[in-house]
């Protein structure tokens, strides 16, 4: 498989009041191929929406490149940034706030189009149809819609420019659980019709494991672990990405015994720090992870920035 | 309060505040223009329903025999006409500054909420005073003084619902799918800060008519014989005693024109929750 | 359509409450506590929730909210109270406990909480159950402490209600509670404002409050539904030990499945405003009866390698005001038929009980390609 | 004047007496105070050299006797034995400082420097005799030294210069309130009253209500409308022809159609002037559509005719003069808003378009003494502090940059040669005829010569006024 | 029970946990805050300054009021130039910049007196109205605002009713009012002056109706926001009673942001405090003032102005100290 964008060393900060320096995403690479989902896990605020942005070019990185089918694109030419946005769309995790309470479905499933003063090659009731709602919501306002509904016109409203990367930003966390499953199934539905690549956002291991192909885990703005989603799931390296699944509720009662402690509290992201990001939380740091910055490193299919992982 | 589908809260209001502004710009006309001439020979006569009263002055004559009930709508003219006027002058200026800070941001915004901070620090009215004692108290000058009395909220009301629409992520998807910015305030950001912004007019206007009538009263209001609520107050005090309707009827006028005005804002503001947050916050209710 | 029969019952609002409720038809707790005392002697429970029914509203034109909750909360035991968004589930708790915000009333049904009968009660009353008798634990751990207060000075004033003297004097107790929950360095965090805690302190201290005078019975509303996921453990594992290791009562409430089967003993599940199963977790869990817990069980993401399809119930689960008469799950139920139009009977069992017309009959409820969109 | 005191009460000594006012002196040092709102104050703790008596005659005051040496010379005899405040003796040399200081060319006490202008200098004859040197002939040099107060020099520079008047200040708050008390070893003490305090209330209705509640005693400056609904309650109103009169200047330079006769005319028969003193004087002053100066002025002539209200006569002129719709917009100043809106009500019935600009004092001043931006002008021209028409400086010739506010060469001549005339007969001749042409000319809008209002609480027996309507506060009668 | 060791027990908020030079930090960060804005206000204040010193002189001449009605020209001209009157405006500009920064405003024109001095000295009165008017709305708009929010029906709507008469009726006509009604009719209080206690109601009472509206208003809206928000639920849930609730969780955290408001405010009022000095004559700043402008005392006006604005940066720089001490989050929230 090509890969359709190829993130490669971003890194963007943020100066907050105080004269303080934010490190939200440091030293981000990975690749995503046409037809598959890369799934980005992480606990809040360590950068995932950030590094979301940054790959559809809504904001600037301050350090590193982003190429599209091989491209490295510009951030400079104005044109090379339409031509990527346009390749790119965005779905936010809340749907209530990702459409104007002032047009209806059908205005807003347009407005790309119209922004562009474009005709897509599939009118809104295609658009509608793809993600199963009734061309009849068409003039409906956002506030007579369901929560499961709305994300569904977001994610029409992303499929009006023909995307080839839907960018999914915890799409379903403010979902009810049994509409949850049902968009999840309609994204892995549309994947499979219109061959798109998902760089798909959530802090829940469960939701994730079930439509990824790839997995990163992101601890403080950098992917920590990567690999298959198999392989993350059933052997994690990374103590972190073991902690996170010890932390997944057992669903079936009494199905696991006592498991291993989690402990403390993620850094902040402030905090000016040498050596490993997750060295005050892990049960296995040693010297070496307080002073040295564990680099990159693979392990068969899988990628761990880790001192001790094998 | 909705009853039959008539929201009584909305309609009621606006219908006195329409009613106050027919009556105030037709009802001299009808009158005619005799009413509000001197009479010194009728001077300080009752309303109609007290002994003493003269025929054809309903609610009285001041003390240059004037009909009290010209020379109320007379003055309204001119009290609702700088309301208004400087409510919708403060509006309009307080949207293009709000939407240039709150869109654009940058030292746009430093700079004009630092002005208007400090503009809000300092008392109007004394740089009113020193204002209209220098270029003088006609009604346009009047509509650009008290522009500059009400400007602030309007800003601050804008620039924040602009500040917060253009992290909607809405604005955000627009701007993904490439709109400009004109694009995004016209379609995304204006239809956010206007209701918002009629809310702060309705309360603005009531402001800005107490303000008026306070520098009329303080002897900085319109050249007499032209009347203004204010200075017939003003030039009544004296009489309060033995001829009170000359106080009481502006007085009045003025009350119900703030009371009507104020209503309709939080009539208007239970109407459109956008941005309703926004301006209880920083809406003088 | 919203049952009108149902949703106001003609003699609802004249007369006394707890008189209509006996006049009611037993329901099957009712019924089942009754055998209890028979037998076994008389257990006080935790708390006995019985036809609850709440509205809220304009009282000539009122929503209602809660119809006919029945729930038991047996003595040490750790009963879990799941359903999706908008089924009643946090009013249905708080009501019990008269906390309920301004303009919901119960209409009906009683709340014993270790036999303290608290609908209808005077304030005393319920002053001295909560926090005494009950202690209470919100979603988001930051608005639910008073941001302008230290913490140990919150958690010294449960003390003081309880105990008088006065907030100071509780200072040992505040550090024991603190380290108690697993606070670092309590004596230092007792000084400290919410807003300078992580969430899981703050949850932590909040589940600290909750505990301060010992009480019989901890409810919890989505105590970590706020938190990061590896918080979530930690805070999980705060409330375990308080409930099993401490033999205390909790009822959690929770739209997390997962969750409920790590905690508790018996689960609830409520949907539109009823208890529609109920039963030990175990068996509720492996043999769900009613379709709609069917269909949740099936919805839920599991930890578990490879790519698959979700088990998604059509539709979306529907909000007070236009709950469908009858069965309110049938416009969303693979198995209705005509029955289901009308109320469904309770069907119990040994260990628990239902509110289908068809019970444990589906083998699998989920529909494949479920999109409610068309409804 | 004077109040109608009941025979009956009983008079008491060492009253106290509080006086409202809108405005009090600016000022505790005379020669710094402006205006005649200052000289309620001024007029109990200070002397002048001579004083108008109550007929407006000029008396003996700190001087017993004067005698003109020649033309520009004349010397003042001293009385013996006064003392000021302070405990210092008055003497010809302390007068003389007086002089001095006034004339030092000190922009604060431009006032009375400008009162007593044509005074080149004064000496030292002996003790008790001072000598005061005009630069030109000065036919009222007399009325002038009326306005020097005389200050100890030992405290010109003090906080409360002293005085020999029969009170002496013992607080004072600037602009608000002056507490006086009684200087026994005065040569004008009396009895009857020991403690005064002026006190300042801007605003009338706050005023009246003071007077109503017992909080001052008389109140100055109170609108007439008010002050005549007061004495249905029991309060007096002592009113006293003032030497002023009511007049609206009507400046040529600013609307040129003010130079038709016919204009002014319709004008001066626009207004109907008994209503007028009636209605926006409350009768306190009388009708005048004649001269400038009343009866008993030096000047006066009473064979003047007088305007007579005349609408149909005055609405021909207009239309004869092609001028109807013509704005005539009236400067004045907040005290004089009342009066001028009148003013212009009456012009508005006649076809013009009037309305009133009120002006702060200290833009009209130099709008009156100098340039107007408006046609009309309304004010009240004070001739009483000097008691003759030299004080109505604006009426006569135009410096550079000054607007006339009467055009008319021949009247502004006799102007300049009344000032010099010692000759008395001579001078009334002049003066009468100066009244004529303005008479004929209708060269301002006369409308009254009022009176200044003084109104009185029922525990005020008696208020005595002197010659220049000031009160004597020494000699009020308080009743219990 | 649990042994759980936590590295570093930090805070997910950016900020939010001090690390050991914080404290040091945050005094500095906030020394430098409250010194620029302090420096912003004193600029500005030399703006305003700058121009009523233009306004002021553009529009009359306090040498027409000292040299008088009957003055001849040449003495006009003759006071003016002892005045300095006569220099062009751009010289008399910066000899005033250069007083100004000495703070030496000069001599009022017609009283001689300090200009300074005379602005100092009428201000402890507007202070003492001020204070008053600002305990009186605290006082009596708090437990309005209460009942606003709490009340029964009939309560929440005379209460209601109350404070919309009060925000509508504009101060100068409630001041006219009081006269009539207190000095006039019952003869309770004295209709005029100050120094005395009795001469402080009524120009409090004009002065504090409207704010008292206000802060009821806010009050109620403040509580209305906070009734919903889980901490109160949290206290009833300990046991707390329905008082308690609201007196110690409910107003506590209501009432920083209606301080906040009241602080903003302050200008308000003395605009307010403006129109009341002169309709009772009572002897503060503001009718000082008033009677400067009117009179072109320049020297007097700058000096008033100067006072005022100096008064109003104080008060908003210990206000905001002030809503530090009361309420612990701003200073995160503003950081
Ligand atoms: N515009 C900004 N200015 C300052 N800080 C920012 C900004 N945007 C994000 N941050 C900070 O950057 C960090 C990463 O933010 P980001 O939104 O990418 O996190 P996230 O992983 O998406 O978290 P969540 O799960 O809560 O959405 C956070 O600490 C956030 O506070
Ligand atoms: N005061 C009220 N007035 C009207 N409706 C209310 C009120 N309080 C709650 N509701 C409604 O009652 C329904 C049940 O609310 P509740 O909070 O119990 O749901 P829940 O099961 O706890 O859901 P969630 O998982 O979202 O917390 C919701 O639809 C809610 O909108
Ligand atoms: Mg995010
Ligand atoms: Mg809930």
């Amino acid at each position: 498989m090509s890969p359709v964008i190829a993130l490669e060393g971003l890194a963007k900060g943020y100066d907050i009041a105080g004269g303080a320096r934010l490190t939200a995403v440091d030293d981000v690479s990975l690749t995503i191929a046409a037809g598959e989902t890369y799934a980005l896990v992480g606990e809040s605020g360590c950068g995932k929406s950030t590094l979301a942005r940054m790959a559809a070019m809504l904001t600037a990185p301050d350090a590193g490149q982003v190429s599209w089918s091989g491209q490295t694109v510009s951030q400079q030419r104005r044109s090379a940034v339409r031509a990527v946005r346009d390749h790119t769309q965005f779905v936010f995790q809340d749907p209530a706030a990702a459409l104007s309470p002032r047009l209806t479905v059908e205005e807003a499933v347009s407005e790309p189009l119209r922004i562009r003063r474009r005709t897509g090659s599939r009118s809104v009731a295609d658009l509608l149809d793809d993600v199963g709602l009734d061309r009849s919501m068409g003039r409906r306002y956002p506030r007579e819609l369901s929560g499961g509904q709305r994300q569904r016109v977001v994610i029409a409203r992303a499929l009006a420019l023909e995307p080839k990367l839907l960018v999914l930003d915890e799409p379903v966390a403010s979902l009810d659980v049994s509409v949850q499953a049902q968009v999840l199934n309609l994204l892995a539905d549309l994947q499979a019709e219109h061959g798109l690549a998902y760089l798909l956002i959530a802090h829940d291991l469960a939701v994730v494991s079930s439509v990824a192909d790839r997995i990163g885990v992101m601890y403080l703005g950098q992917i920590v672990e990567e690999g298959p989603a198999g392989d993350v799931v059933t052997t994690p390296r990374h103590p972190y990405t073991q902690m996170l699944i010890a932390s997944v509720p057992a669903f079936v009662p009494g199905e696991r015994g006592e498991r291993p402690r989690v402990v403390g509290d993620p850094a902040s992201p402030t905090e000016r720090r040498t050596g490993c990001a997750f060295a005050t939380r892990c049960a296995f740091a040693t010297q070496v992870c307080l002073d040295v910055a564990p680099p990159r490193r693979e392990l068969g299919d899988v990628a761990v920035r880790c001192h001790h992982a094998s | 309060m909705r009853r039959r589908g008539i929201d009584l809260r909305l309609w009621v209001p606006l219908g006195v505040l329409v009613l106050t502004i027919v009556a105030c710009f037709v009802g001299p006309m009808l009158l005619g223009p005799e009413a509000g001439q001197q009479a010194l020979g009728e001077r300080l006569a009752p309303p109609a329903w007290l002994p003493g009263a003269i025929d054809g002055r309903p609610l009285g004559t001041d003390a240059f025999g004037r009909d009290m009930l010209t020379r109320t709508l007379e003055g309204g003219q001119v009290s609702l006409q700088v309301g208004f006027g400087a409510a919708t002058g403060a509006v309009l200026v307080g949207m293009v500054l709000g939407l240039v800070a709150g869109y654009w941001g940058g030292w746009c915004d430093r700079v004009i909420m630092a002005g208007a901070d400090i503009w809000l620090a300092f008392p109007f009215l004394v740089i009113a005073l020193a204002a209209v004692a220098v270029v003088g108290s006609d009604i346009p000058v009047l509509i650009v003084l008290l522009t500059l009395g009400g400007w602030v909220l309007p800003t601050r009301v804008t620039r924040t619902i602009a500040l917060r629409v253009r992290s909607e992520d809405y604005v955000v998807a627009a701007a993904g799918a490439g709109a400009s910015d004109l694009y995004l305030v016209r379609r995304h950001v204006l239809p956010q800060v206007l209701p918002a912004n009629l809310v702060v007019w309705s309360f603005t206007v009531g402001a800005l008519v107490v303000i008026e009538g306070a520098l009329s009263f303080l002897g900085l209001g319109v050249k007499p014989p032209t009347a203004s609520w204010g200075n017939i107050i003003a030039d009544g005090t004296p009489y309060l005693q033995t001829a009170w309707w000359i106080v009481a009827w502006p007085a009045l006028m003025i009350v119900v024109t703030v009371i009507c005005a104020n209503a309709l804002g939080n009539a208007l503001r239970g109407r459109w929750n956008a941005g309703a947050d926004v301006i209880d916050k920083e809406v003088v209710p | 359509m919203v049952d009108r029969r149902l949703a106001r019952p003609d003699d609802r609002r004249h007369g006394d409450l707890r008189e209509r409720a006996r006049q009611r038809a037993a329901g099957p707790l009712e019924r089942r506590r009754r055998r209890d005392r028979q037998g076994g002697g008389p257990v006080t429970a935790a708390l006995e929730i019985d036809d609850l029914w709440v509205e809220a509203g304009d009282p000539d034109d009122p929503l209602v909210l809660v119809r006919g909750v029945s729930l038991t909360v047996a003595a040490a035991s750790v009963v879990g109270l799941v359903g999706e968004s908008g089924s009643g589930k946090t009013v249905t708790c708080m009501a019990s406990l008269g906390l309920a915000g301004r303009g919901v009333r119960i209409t009906g049904g009683s709340v014993r909480a270790q036999g303290i009968e608290l609908v209808g009660a005077d304030e005393r009353t319920l002053m001295r159950v909560r926090g005494g008798v009950v202690g209470t634990v919100f979603q988001d751990p930051l608005s639910s402490l008073n941001p302008l207060q230290r913490i140990g000075d919150q958690i010294a004033e449960a003390v003081m209600l309880h105990h008088g003297g006065r907030r100071r004097s509780h200072h040992a107790r505040v550090v024991e509670l603190l380290a108690k929950v697993g606070v670092p360095a309590p004596e230092q965090r007792a000084r400290a404002y919410p807003h300078e805690l992580s969430g899981g302190l703050r949850q932590r201290v909040a589940i600290a409050m909750a505990l301060a005078n010992d009480p019989a019975l901890l409810v919890a509303d989505e105590p970590t539904t706020a938190l990061d996921v590896t918080v979530q453990a930690q805070v999980l594992d705060v409330i375990r030990s308080a409930t099993r290791d401490e033999a205390r009562s909790a009822l959690i409430v929770t739209h997390d499945l997962g969750l409920v089967a790590e905690v508790a003993d018996r689960v609830a599940v409520m949907y539109a405003g009823q208890i529609v199963e109920e039963g030990p977790v175990a068996s509720v869990f492996q043999d769900p009866q009613h379709p709609y817990t069917r269909g949740l069980l099936a919805s839920r993401p599991v930890l578990a390698a490879g790519r698959r399809r979700l088990g998604a119930m059509v539709g979306r689960p529907p909000l007070p005001g236009s709950w469908p008469a009858g069965c309110a799950f049938a416009p969303r139920c693979p198995v209705a038929t005509g029955a289901c139009g009308e109320a469904p009977p309770i069907r119990t069992s040994d260990q628990g009980w239902s509110r289908c017309w068809h019970p444990g009959s589906g083998e699998t409820t989920a529909t494949s390609r479920a999109e409610e969109g068309a409804a | 004047g004077g109040g109608d005191g009941d025979a009956d009460a009983k008079s008491v000594d060492d009253a106290s007496v509080t006086i409202g006012s809108t405005a009090i002196s600016n000022s505790l040092d005379p020669a710094a105070a402006l205006s005649s709102v200052g000289r309620t104050y001024t007029k109990q703790v200070f002397d002048q050299l001579v004083t108008f008596d109550e007929d407006g005659e000029i008396a003996a005051s700190l001087a017993t006797e004067w005698e003109r040496v020649d033309d520009t010379t004349v010397d003042f005899t001293l009385r013996k034995d006064v003392t000021f405040s302070s405990g210092a003796a008055l003497d010809a040399a302390a007068v003389v400082a007086n002089v001095e200081r006034v004339l030092s060319g000190d922009p604060a006490y431009a006032t009375v420097a400008g009162r007593i202008a044509t005074v080149k200098e004064a000496s030292e004859v002996s003790p008790e005799v001072v000598r005061v040197v005009t630069s030109t002939p000065d036919a009222i040099l007399l009325n002038r030294m009326t306005l020097l107060d005389i200050v100890d020099p030992a405290t010109f520079d003090a906080d409360r210069p002293a005085g020999t008047g029969p009170f002496q200040v013992t607080g004072y708050e600037a602009g608000t309130s002056i507490e006086l008390t009684r200087f026994d070893d005065s040569w004008r003490a009396t009895d009857s009253v020991k403690d005064l305090t002026i006190q300042a209330i801007p605003n009338p209705a706050t005023l009246s209500s003071a007077l109503r509640t017992g909080e001052v005693d008389v109140a100055y400056g109170l609108p007439a409308d008010v002050a005549t609904q007061l004495e249905g309650s029991g309060f007096t109103n002592v009113h006293k022809p003032a030497g002023s009169s009511a007049i609206t200047s009507l400046i040529a330079d600013v609307e040129p159609a003010l130079a038709d006769v016919r204009v002014r005319e319709a004008i001066n028969l626009a207004v109907n002037r008994e209503e007028f003193v009636d209605a926006v004087l409350g009768g306190f002053g009388t009708p005048n559509g004649s001269q400038l100066l009343q009866k008993g002025y030096l000047g006066y002539d009473d064979s003047l005719p007088s305007y007579e209200f005349d609408l149909d006569r005055a609405k021909s002129l207009v239309s004869e003069a092609g001028v109807e719709g013509l704005e005539l917009p009236i400067a004045t100043t907040a005290l004089f808003k009342a009066p001028a809106e009148a003013v212009a009500g009456y012009l508005n019935a006649i076809g013009f378009k009037s309305e009133v600009v009120v002006q702060d004092l200290s833009a009209f001043i130099p709008t009156l003494l100098m340039k107007s931006e408006y046609p009309l002008l309304y004010w009240q021209t004070d001739y009483y502090d000097l008691r003759d028409i030299t004080s109505v400086s604006r009426f006569g010739p135009t410096a550079p940059g000054q607007q006339a506010h009467i055009p008319v060469n021949e009247y502004q001549d006799l102007y300049a040669s009344q000032s010099g005339e010692l000759d008395e007969a001579k001078r009334e001749a002049q003066i009468k005829q100066m009244a004529k042409i303005l008479n004929d000319e209708a060269g301002v809008l006369f409308l009254a010569w009022t009176d200044n209002l003084y109104t009185v609480a029922p525990r005020i027996s008696d208020l005595p006024l002197s010659g220049d309507s000031l009160v004597r506060a020494e000699a009020i009668t308080v009743s219990e | 029970m649990t042994e759980m060791t936590e590295g570093v027990v930090a805070s997910v908020d950016p900020g939010a946990t001090a690390p050991p030079s914080a404290g040091r930090g945050r005094r500095g960060r906030r020394a430098r805050r409250l010194g620029a804005m302090t420096v912003r206000l004193l600029l500005t204040l030399l703006g305003l300054l700058t121009l009523l010193f233009f306004l002021v002189r553009l529009s009359g001449d306090p040498a027409g009021v000292l040299a008088g009605p009957s003055a001849t020209p040449q003495q006009l001209e003759a006071v003016r130039a002892g005045l300095g009157l006569d220099e062009p405006l751009l010289a008399q500009y910066a000899a005033f910049l250069g007083d100004v920064v000495r703070l030496d405003f000069g001599t009022s024109v017609f009283s001689g007196e300090s200009a300074l001095g005379t602005a100092l000295g009428a201000l402890p009165a507007t202070l003492v109205l001020l204070v008053t008017t600002m305990l009186v709305s605290v006082a009596v708009g708090i437990p309005c605002g209460v009942l606003l929010d709490r009340g029964g029906r009939v309560t929440r709507a005379v209460v209601g009713t109350s404070m919309t008469l009060a925000q509508a009726v504009p101060t100068f006509v409630l001041g006219i009012l009081l006269i009539y009604l207190f000095a006039v009719r019952l003869g309770w209080l004295p209709a005029f002056g100050s120094g005395t206690a009795a001469t402080l109601v009524m120009p409090t009472l004009a002065l504090a109706t409207f704010a008292i509206a206000r802060t009821a208003r806010m009050v109620a809206a403040e509580l209305e926001q906070v009734e919903d928000q889980d901490f109160l639920r949290t206290a009833a849930a300990k046991g707390a009673s329905t008082r308690r609730v609201l007196w110690r969780h409910a107003l506590p955290n209501a009432f920083p942001a209606v301080a906040a408001a009241l602080v903003v405010e302050i200008s308000y009022l003395i605009s307010g405090a403006v129109v009341v000095e002169v309709l009772f004559a009572y002897d503060g700043i503001g009718k000082e003032l008033v009677d400067a402008i009117f009179a072109r005392d320049y020297p007097v006006v700058q000096a008033c102005v100067f006072v005022i604005g100096v008064f109003v940066v104080v008060v908003n720089v210990v206000g905001d100290g002030l809503l530090r001490a009361l309420d612990p989050r701003i200073a995160r929230a503003r950081a």
